[in-house]
């Protein structure tokens, strides 16, 4: 009886996964950034070349050996790019697991406790929130410096403040929902409710959140590599291979501009179809407020 | 509550965010490991000089007064002294600041006319193919790193069809007597058609760039609150009384779907200014964003600290105007 | 079994730091201003008034949701308002409370049985899994959903309003609590559903030995549960009696003024209306005196002037001046 | 001779999953002066027939079958044609007057819109007083007109929500459930302010109601719907003391009344059919205690016996 | 026609000669203010410019100078005695970031006449008078020029150009200065115009936005513009030199034999080709070819010796050595990362290194070479005077090496110096310094890399630039034709 109860839950989802054009935009979402995974977990195997190291003539056009060409040390960009998904991917999720597993729990607590604590908390959340996200991680990086956990940080720094908004908000108003009055009129512990009532009912939107954030991160990643307070070269990083490839491109070499780009529009891209359909699957209702 | 007494509680609810976004910047930017004073001095400095140079900066005292002469700075306009040019930092955010200023009100207008447009169409058509075009170009720009599209815009319109400069504010040979520092608005003043025409060309690429970015944003918004408008009960009396239907979209349904957008615009904006640095240093933009961007580069630590101030500062300042400017769209904030 | 006495809740209304700032007062709304009642074992006493009279709060302070400003209420000899976090907490078996909105009463992502057990589980009713899982299952039978093999797995959103409010009665219920508030159970319902639901309660009632609380603004469904019936304006009890006298024979204005906007739907009794002017006046600033003065079309001056106090009268309590 | 009449009328949403037929072949009419009430549960078409009226459901909507107002058929009328009907000869009331206002709009700005949009040469000095003057008639202090309507009461919204479908003085005014989201005392306000102004404007309304007290009080004729049928239609008397259809004498019995002796509580066992796929014969078969073979196979016609019409195989089969 | 636009990346940071101490701020007040002595055009030979004489004391620690009587400042004030003494007194006290050129050899400066200037030394130093060529040498406008702190504004005009407009990062215009005494310039007015990168500065000159480009194409654009018709590219010499620095007091750099290892196998040529496209030249000494004493003393690349090297040392394939290598990325511009690449590989072809390339921003750089943290790491030093000892003292003496972060100590090469710096006699003085070079070609505390070159791309029609080994860009010899 329950089984059948399941599938039948999972047929419809699968149904409406591809009837509606939500469900399309979450699969091509999905199926892009399984591709980068991919790439990332399996870059030595996939990648042609040694991304750090001189394996032709610089700046090479793009042609069979080099399907994405060469830059300007005579490294195939193809590699890098590939590479490169690594570190982009690896940033943002380490980023974006700080900023959660901070804003997180922070947030429930925050909004069911509420009082003062409540009360300080969402200021400094919210004056963090209000600062121009990009400008807090420049200045957080430029302080701790290079190097993946560093520059994890500094992203996580601007987003664990989404989390917490999200959650404190969600959670103070499902507090006084009156299915949670009735939990207590039960006489449920207040960590039985907190678990129980209230996570479940915010775990969708945690969820949309996060793979939101990751397309965020990514994004923002990037603009630090760019402004060249990323991870350290000669480490394959879009970012940087962008704002390298830039220096060229009056010399005619456009491949080592148009390839990074590229990846980091169609990476951002998957994971904000993704979350956009997610979105839409999980909480109908959550979609028209941003 | 009268709308004088809704400004003062806004204001006066914005000093302890000041003053948390100032300690946050203290905090963070005092534990940079590299010294300024070095990175002033160089290497040829003997250390004499070193220490008498930290004295001057105030470096060698405790943190918590370091602390306190910082917020008494801060409020008395005193934003300390760039070591790089030796020139207040307050000074030269002011140089640069019009730049800025200059350019997010540009793009915010493209953004603002693309979204308004093309967001209250798409809901009037809701999931038809106006509709699907809208959320696709909305997530499709919201992929693009703004530098990327910049280089692009460069790429294209700079470097091969020549359209446009790639870089700056105005052409070398180009006169202009400024007044502002917002090119535009001088070169009206001054009744200057060629600065006006050749400050135009120079805004157009980053502008665009910009405001192509935050539009997609500000499209979604607009489209999914007027979606969210047009299936309310008013929307509907308003048909039902045989209001035309420009009228309902727009003097209705996305009239109200700015009392939302407006309480988020605070965030669009911080948006805008974020993207204003990376779109400032694509393009040569001398605006604050380029400037933090090369004081960063140099350690110049006191011009860093002044200029995150500023932009905290500004960020605050606008978050109660469109606070206000809410307010006064929305007669329920007021009462 | 319970009894009330002087019960009061203010709620603070939150002022803005300019409001602080400028000396505005702190301001409250009054929703229950000193009420007394008492409620008998196995009897019903039906609470009725308009909206924001203070009817749910009411409701929640008997249950001790939300803390009283002032009060006492006794729970067959204890104090509630005194008991202590974990003592209140196992109380709570002793009485339930049943919502209005019985979709938003239920957490939407627990399945519905697992709802209802789960007040067993608190109360450590039961010894095993297993025997929680069969007298959720006996209770979906006992309030018509079954197969209840079927209704324990469902989620809120895959019922029916009329179902949903089973299931809100079950796991009230299945506590067998003494005391039940029943706050507007079936205000939200379908027409045809209500009578289904009023008799379903009706039936509970007698069968579980329950004392009820019964709120409604609907005066005309009282009449099939209620024995007894208080009537609130503005955070007061104006009427206090027996159903019967009550609804017979109403003397207090307000009470007149409820019973005769009730719809008839006999045409043929079209009967002559007492309807005051106006509505319900603001319960942060209400009127001085008599808190009805304003709507009364028997306002005299002493109205205006003095607050009535709740006195005997033929059998009842009533609040008013034009009966001394 | 009607200001109003349905023939044969079909409102069907397109869903993905088919068609929801919410009114479905239905015959209606109102003469002028009548106040029309139309009960029924939740979910029986009645605001999907009165929206339909004035065509402002979702664009998705497909109507067929005819609907007349002075002659002209609404359903295959022009868009811009309609909208010149709508609020000019048809005025209409929603349900809750705390979302049928726009917010951020004075009172006065949307009566001068209303009144511009239907005869634009109009200055805002006449559109004030207009409106002063409607606005004290539903008992609204003229100078309340600068403010915005979240400074109203819930029942101070319902007024000037009326006010604002009388001030072109339509010839028919629908309302759909005025009363449903106000306080039992306000409800008797509103519902004689209602009965007071029919008198005085002399216009036709369509009264939806799921109250049959508050249909009966008001109401000269009802019609009952069940899953997007007119399934009887009666003189209110009639209806109450003589009612036809099973289902009509259901819900007269679940309805609690004010006798006091009588603590017999019936209800209708089941619930309201899918309209997606309604039950081929009669759509009250399922739950009907008289149902015989032929309800649920065949959909029964109307026929009228006293003066009222019925759409039930029992009295079908009577005359039959 | 009578306007030339530059185009350039560099930075103005300061117009006041007290505080000026990077390349492009003291371009422009050499264009603008009028020094004490100048340079022979096209040569490093030093000639009066406001001095028109001057005598050395028979111990050489007393100068006096002789200032002409036809200087003004634009305003019209009279550029006297009591103008230098106020500038330089003003320059020591304010102790700027150059100040210390003056600061460390000047005791004290005395007003003989309303025209004598006489200036007292610490101790004898052969190449003061050099230091005089150095803008924080120039007088100063005490009308408009704070005394007690540094100026930011433009200076008054004492050259042949005075700026008329300036908006910081954006452009700056000079125009002929009508009070100037010498020659006036050939073209009325030049703008400076500021542009963020490379490539904007490139696709400027391309587009004829600007007449000329001076300073920061990326090598690659320099190359491709030589192809370009109607635009001219002009190289010259640069007295930049880059160096690896190694610290002795650090191991595995303590060991001779690593250090002799690292600079045999460094491939300068390939930093050359690849990353400067030969705009540079590999450089074996740490004194510039060109500059008279100049010897090639460090090895030519000889992968083999270094390998046998690094296998005396201990190390092997299977033990290789494992170092950091360090550079900073933006305060060299864009090509740094890049050579840290390059030096990378060529290390890693003995097969017996293995380098991992670290990076620290210039102040967390600069720290970190002062307290010794760094083992091998990528430096460039450009003169403040020019003269071999400028190349040598700084490097290898006690208190410069610490300063540098090679903490190299050796008494006799100080002793060398120290008697290099006292000599008169120029052929001495060449003596002393190559057997300073050799000294250092032994111990290797640093391993030179490459010599800059000067570049300047304009379009033909432009005559007039000269691109001098004093590196003073002489925007008044410009013109049109
Ligand atoms: N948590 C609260 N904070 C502030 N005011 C409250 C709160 N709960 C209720 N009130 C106010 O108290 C008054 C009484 O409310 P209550 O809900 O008890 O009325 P009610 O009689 O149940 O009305 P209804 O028929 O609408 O349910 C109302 O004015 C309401 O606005
Ligand atoms: N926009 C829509 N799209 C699809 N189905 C709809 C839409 N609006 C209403 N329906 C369906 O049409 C049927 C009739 O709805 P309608 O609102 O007319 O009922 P009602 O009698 O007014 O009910 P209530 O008393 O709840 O207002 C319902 O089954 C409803 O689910
Ligand atoms: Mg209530
Ligand atoms: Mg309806």
């Amino acid at each position: 009886m329950r089984k059948k109860f399941v599938s039948e839950r999972i047929g419809e989802i699968i149904n409406d996964l591809f009837k509606t054009g939500t469900g399309l935009l979450t699969f091509i979402g999905a199926m892009i950034l399984l591709f980068y995974i991919t790439l990332a977990i399996f870059a030595p195997q996939i990648a042609p070349y040694n991304p750090i190291e001189r394996v032709g003539r610089s700046l090479t056009s793009p042609n069979d050996q080099f399907v994405f060409g060469t830059d300007n040390l005579g490294r195939d960009i193809l590699s890098r790019v590939i590479y490169g998904a690594r570190i982009a991917l690896t940033i943002a999720f380490i980023a974006v697991l700080i900023a959660a597993g901070v804003g997180i729990p922070l947030g429930l607590v925050s909004g069911y406790l509420g009082g003062a604590f409540d009360r300080v908390l969402t200021l400094i959340m919210d004056a963090i929130y209000s600062f121009p996200g990009l400008i807090l991680a420049i200045a957080i990086a430029a302080v701790l410096g290079p190097g993946v956990v560093n520059i994890s940080v500094s992203i996580a720094v601007v987003y664990t403040p989404t989390y917490f908004r999200v959650i404190r908000n969600q959670v103070s108003s499902i507090k006084s929902e009156l299915y949670v009055e009735a939990a207590r009129a039960l006489g449920a512990k207040n960590y039985e409710i907190l678990l129980k009532y209230i996570f479940p009912n915010v775990l969708p939107s945690i969820v949309v959140v996060l793979s939101m954030n990751l397309a965020d991160a990514i994004m923002t990643e990037a603009g630090l590599s760019f402004l060249g307070l990323g991870i350290a070269p000669p480490t394959p990083d879009w970012g940087f291979d962008l704002s390298n490839g830039q220096r060229f491109v009056l010399s005619k070499a456009w491949w080592g501009l148009l390839y990074p780009g590229l990846a980091i529009v169609t990476v951002v891209l998957g994971f904000s179809m993704f979350s956009e359909g997610l979105n839409e699957l999980l909480n109908p209702t959550i979609r028209e407020r941003r | 509550m009268s709308l004088k007494s809704y400004i003062i509680t806004r204001v006066i609810l914005a000093i302890p965010m000041i003053f948390i976004l100032l300690v946050m910047i203290f905090f963070i930017l005092r534990i940079i490991p590299g010294d300024p004073v070095l990175a002033i001095l160089g290497g040829k400095a003997p250390l004499e000089v070193i220490e008498a140079k930290r004295h001057e900066l105030g470096l060698d005292k405790p943190v918590i007064v370091q602390f306190f002469d910082y917020i008494g700075n801060v409020f008395r306009g005193d934003l300390g002294v760039s070591t790089l040019t030796n020139r207040p930092v307050w000074d030269e955010i002011k140089d640069r600041f019009p730049a800025t200023l200059e350019l997010t009100i540009f793009s915010f207008i493209i953004a603002l006319l693309i979204g308004l447009f093309y967001g209250a169409e798409a809901a009037w058509r809701k999931d038809k193919s106006l509709d699907i075009s809208a959320r696709v170009y909305s997530i499709l720009l919201y992929a693009i790193p703004v530098f990327w599209l910049g280089l692009m815009l460069q790429l294209l319109f700079g470097v091969y069809l020549r359209w446009f400069p790639v870089g700056g504010r105005l052409s070398p040979r180009v006169s202009l007597d400024i007044k502002t520092g917002l090119l535009i608005l001088d070169s009206v003043l001054n009744w200057n058609w060629e600065a006006f025409s050749d400050v135009l060309k120079h805004l157009l690429l980053p502008g665009l760039t910009l405001g192509l970015v935050i539009s997609s944003i500000f499209l979604r918004m607009v489209r999914n609150n007027t979606v969210l408008m047009l299936s309310k009960d008013f929307v509907k009396a308003a048909k039902a009384r045989g209001l035309k239907s420009r009228v309902i979209l727009y003097g209705h349904a996305v009239k109200n779907a700015f009392v939302p957008i407006f309480t988020i615009m605070g965030m669009q904006f911080a948006l805008l200014l974020a993207g204003a640095v990376l779109t400032e240093t694509t393009f040569s933009w001398p605006g604050i964003g380029s400037y933090l961007v090369l004081k960063i580069k140099y350690r110049d630590f006191p011009a860093i600290q002044g200029t995150i101030v500023f932009f905290a500062m500004f960020v605050v300042v606008i978050s109660i105007v469109i606070d206000i400017v809410n307010a006064l769209v929305d007669p329920r904030v007021r009462y | 079994m319970i009894y009330v006495r002087n019960l009061v809740k203010h709620f603070p209304i939150k002022r803005t730091i300019g409001e602080v700032l400028t000396r505005v007062p702190q301001r409250f709304v009054k929703a229950v201003d000193g009420i007394s009642f008492d409620i008998k074992r196995g009897e019903t006493f039906g609470l009725v008034g308009e909206s924001g009279s203070g009817k749910t709060t009411t409701g929640r302070l008997l249950l001790r949701l939300i803390e009283p400003t002032a009060g006492e209420i006794f729970f067959e000899g204890t104090d509630v308002t005194k008991l202590s976090k974990e003592e209140l907490r196992k109380f709570r078996k002793n009485f339930q409370i049943i919502f209005q909105d019985p979709m938003a009463a239920l957490n939407p992502y627990m399945k519905v049985g697992e709802a209802i057990k789960h007040g067993l589980e608190i109360h450590n009713i039961g010894n095993s899994r297993m025997e929680r899982k069969k007298m959720v299952k006996q209770m979906l039978e006992r309030v018509n959903l079954s197969p209840a093999d079927d209704f324990y797995y469902r989620y809120p959103h895959e019922l029916s309003g009329g179902q949903r409010q089973r299931i809100v009665i079950a796991r009230a219920l299945i506590l067998r609590p003494k005391f039940v508030v029943a706050d507007e159970a079936i205000a939200m319902l379908d027409v045809s559903v209500r009578s289904q639901l009023l008799q379903l309660l009706i039936d509970l009632k007698k069968e579980f030995n329950l004392t009820f609380l019964f709120i409604t603004h609907d005066l005309a469904t009282t009449k099939y549960i209620c024995n007894k019936i208080g009537v609130m304006y503005l955070g007061k009890l104006v009427e206090v009696g027996d159903f019967k006298d009550i609804y017979l024979e109403p003397l207090h204005p307000y009470t007149k003024a409820l019973i005769s906007a009730v719809p008839e739907p006999d045409p043929k009794k079209k009967k002559k209306k007492i309807i005051p002017q106006g509505e319900v006046p603001n319960p942060i600033n209400p009127p001085k005196g008599c808190r009805f003065h304003p709507r009364c079309p028997f306002a005299m001056d002493i109205c205006r002037q003095k607050e009535p106090k709740l006195i005997e009268y033929k059998g009842r309590k009533v609040a008013c001046h034009l009966y001394k | 001779m009607s200001v109003f009449e349905a023939r044969g009328l079909k409102i069907y949403y397109k869903t993905k999953r088919g068609y929801i037929k919410a009114v479905d072949n239905i015959n209606f009419s109102i003469e002028k002066g009548q106040v029309v009430g139309l009960v029924g549960e939740s979910g029986c078409g009645k605001s999907t027939f009165g929206q339909g009226i004035l065509k402002i459901l979702p664009p998705t909507t497909f109507y067929n079958g005819v609907m007349e107002i002075e002659g002209k058929n609404l359903v295959t009328m022009g868009e811009e044609d309609i909208r010149k009907i709508r609020g000019k000869k048809i005025g209409m009331i929603f349900q809750d007057p705390m979302t049928s206002l726009n917010p951020i709009m004075k009172i006065e700005k949307i009566f001068y819109e209303t009144l511009k949009t239907h005869e634009p040469d109009i200055t805002l000095e006449e559109a004030r007083e207009r409106t002063a003057r409607v606005l004290e008639k539903v008992g609204i202090k003229p100078e309340r007109m600068k403010e915005y309507s979240f400074q109203f009461s819930g029942g101070m919204r319902q007024r000037a929500m009326i006010a604002l479908s009388l001030v072109l003085n339509p010839t028919l005014v629908i309302a759909d459930e005025p009363t449903t989201s106000l306080d039992v005392i306000v409800q008797a306000q509103i519902m004689e302010l209602l009965n007071e102004l029919r008198r005085e404007y002399d216009m036709s309304m369509i009264l939806i109601t799921h109250d049959l007290g508050v249909v009966a009080e008001a109401a000269d004729k009802i019609c009952v719907m069940y899953a997007g049928h007119i399934i009887e239609e009666a003189k209110s008397e009639e209806l109450y003391y003589a009612p036809k259809h099973p289902y009509t004498q259901l819900l007269l019995k679940s309805i609690p009344n004010t006798n006091i002796n009588d603590l017999d509580l019936k209800y209708i066992p089941g619930s309201p059919p899918d309209l997606l796929n309604p039950p081929k014969g009669c759509r009250f078969a399922p739950r009907c205690p008289f149902k015989k073979e032929i309800c649920e196979l065949k959909e029964p016609k109307v026929v009228e016996i006293d003066g009222s019409k019925v759409k039930c195989w029992l009295y079908s089969e009577v005359k039959v | 026609s009578s306007v030339i636009v530059v185009g350039t990346t560099d930075k103005i940071r300061t117009l006041d000669p007290a505080n000026c101490y990077d390349y492009f701020s003291s371009n422009i007040l050499q264009n603008v203010l009028a020094g004490p002595v100048d340079y022979e055009v096209g040569t490093a030979n030093i000639k009066p410019w406001l001095f028109e004489k001057w005598d050395v004391s028979s111990d050489g620690l007393v100068y006096t100078f002789y200032i002409r009587k036809d200087a003004y400042f634009e305003d019209g004030t009279q550029i006297d005695a009591n103008i230098f003494k106020f500038s330089f007194d003003r320059v020591m006290r304010l102790n700027g970031d150059p100040a210390f050129l003056l600061s460390d050899v000047v005791e004290k400066t005395e007003v003989v006449d309303k025209f004598t200037f006489k200036v007292h030394l610490k101790s004898k130093f052969s190449a003061f008078v050099s230091i005089l060529g150095y803008t924080v040498a120039f007088p100063v406008n005490p009308k408009v020029t704070p005394e007690d702190r540094f100026s930011d504004i433009a200076p008054s005009a004492s050259g042949p150009y005075r700026i008329s407009e300036w908006i910081r990062d954006v452009r700056i215009v000079l125009e002929e200065n009508p009070k100037y005494f010498g020659p006036k310039p050939k073209t009325k007015k030049i703008i400076i115009q500021f542009y963020e990168n490379s490539q904007q500065l490139r696709l400027a000159l391309e587009t004829g936005e600007i007449d000329i480009a001076y300073r920061h194409l990326d090598p690659r654009d320099i190359l491709d513009l030589q192809n370009v018709s109607g635009i001219k590219v002009y190289l010259g010499a640069s007295p930049q030199i880059r160096y690896l620095v190694l610290n002795v007091k650090q191991k595995p750099f303590d060991n001779p034999l690593v250090r002799q290892a690292v600079a045999l196998s460094v491939d300068r040529s390939a930093i050359v080709k690849d990353i400067f496209v030969d705009l540079a030249k590999p450089l074996y000494s740490m004194i510039p070819a060109g500059m008279w004493s100049h010897e090639d003393v460090f090895p030519k690349r000889d992968l083999q010796a270094a390998k046998e090297i690094l296998k005396i040392a201990g190390y092997s394939e299977k033990n290789p050595l494992v170092i950091d290598l360090w550079y900073t990325p933006s305060h060299y511009g864009t090509t740094e990362a890049d050579v840290a690449q390059v030096l990378k590989s060529s290390l890693e072809e003995t097969g017996m290194i293995r380098v991992n390339i670290k990076y620290a921003e210039w102040s967390t750089y600069v720290e970190y070479f002062l307290n010794g943290t760094m083992g091998l790491f990528l430096l460039g030093w450009y003169p403040d005077y020019l003269d071999p000892d400028d190349y040598l003292w700084p490097f290898l003496s006690v208190s410069g090496a610490k300063s540098l972060g090679s903490f190299y100590e050796n008494q006799i090469v100080e002793d060398l110096m120290v008697a290099g710096r006292a000599a008169t006699n120029q052929e001495s003085r060449e003596m002393i310094y190559k057997l300073v070079q050799n000294y250092h070609a032994a111990e290797m505390p640093y391993i030179p890399l490459w010599q800059g070159s000067a570049d300047c791309e304009a379009h033909d029609y432009i005559k007039g630039i000269i691109l001098e080994p004093t590196q003073i860009f002489r925007y008044y010899l410009l013109e049109r034709k």
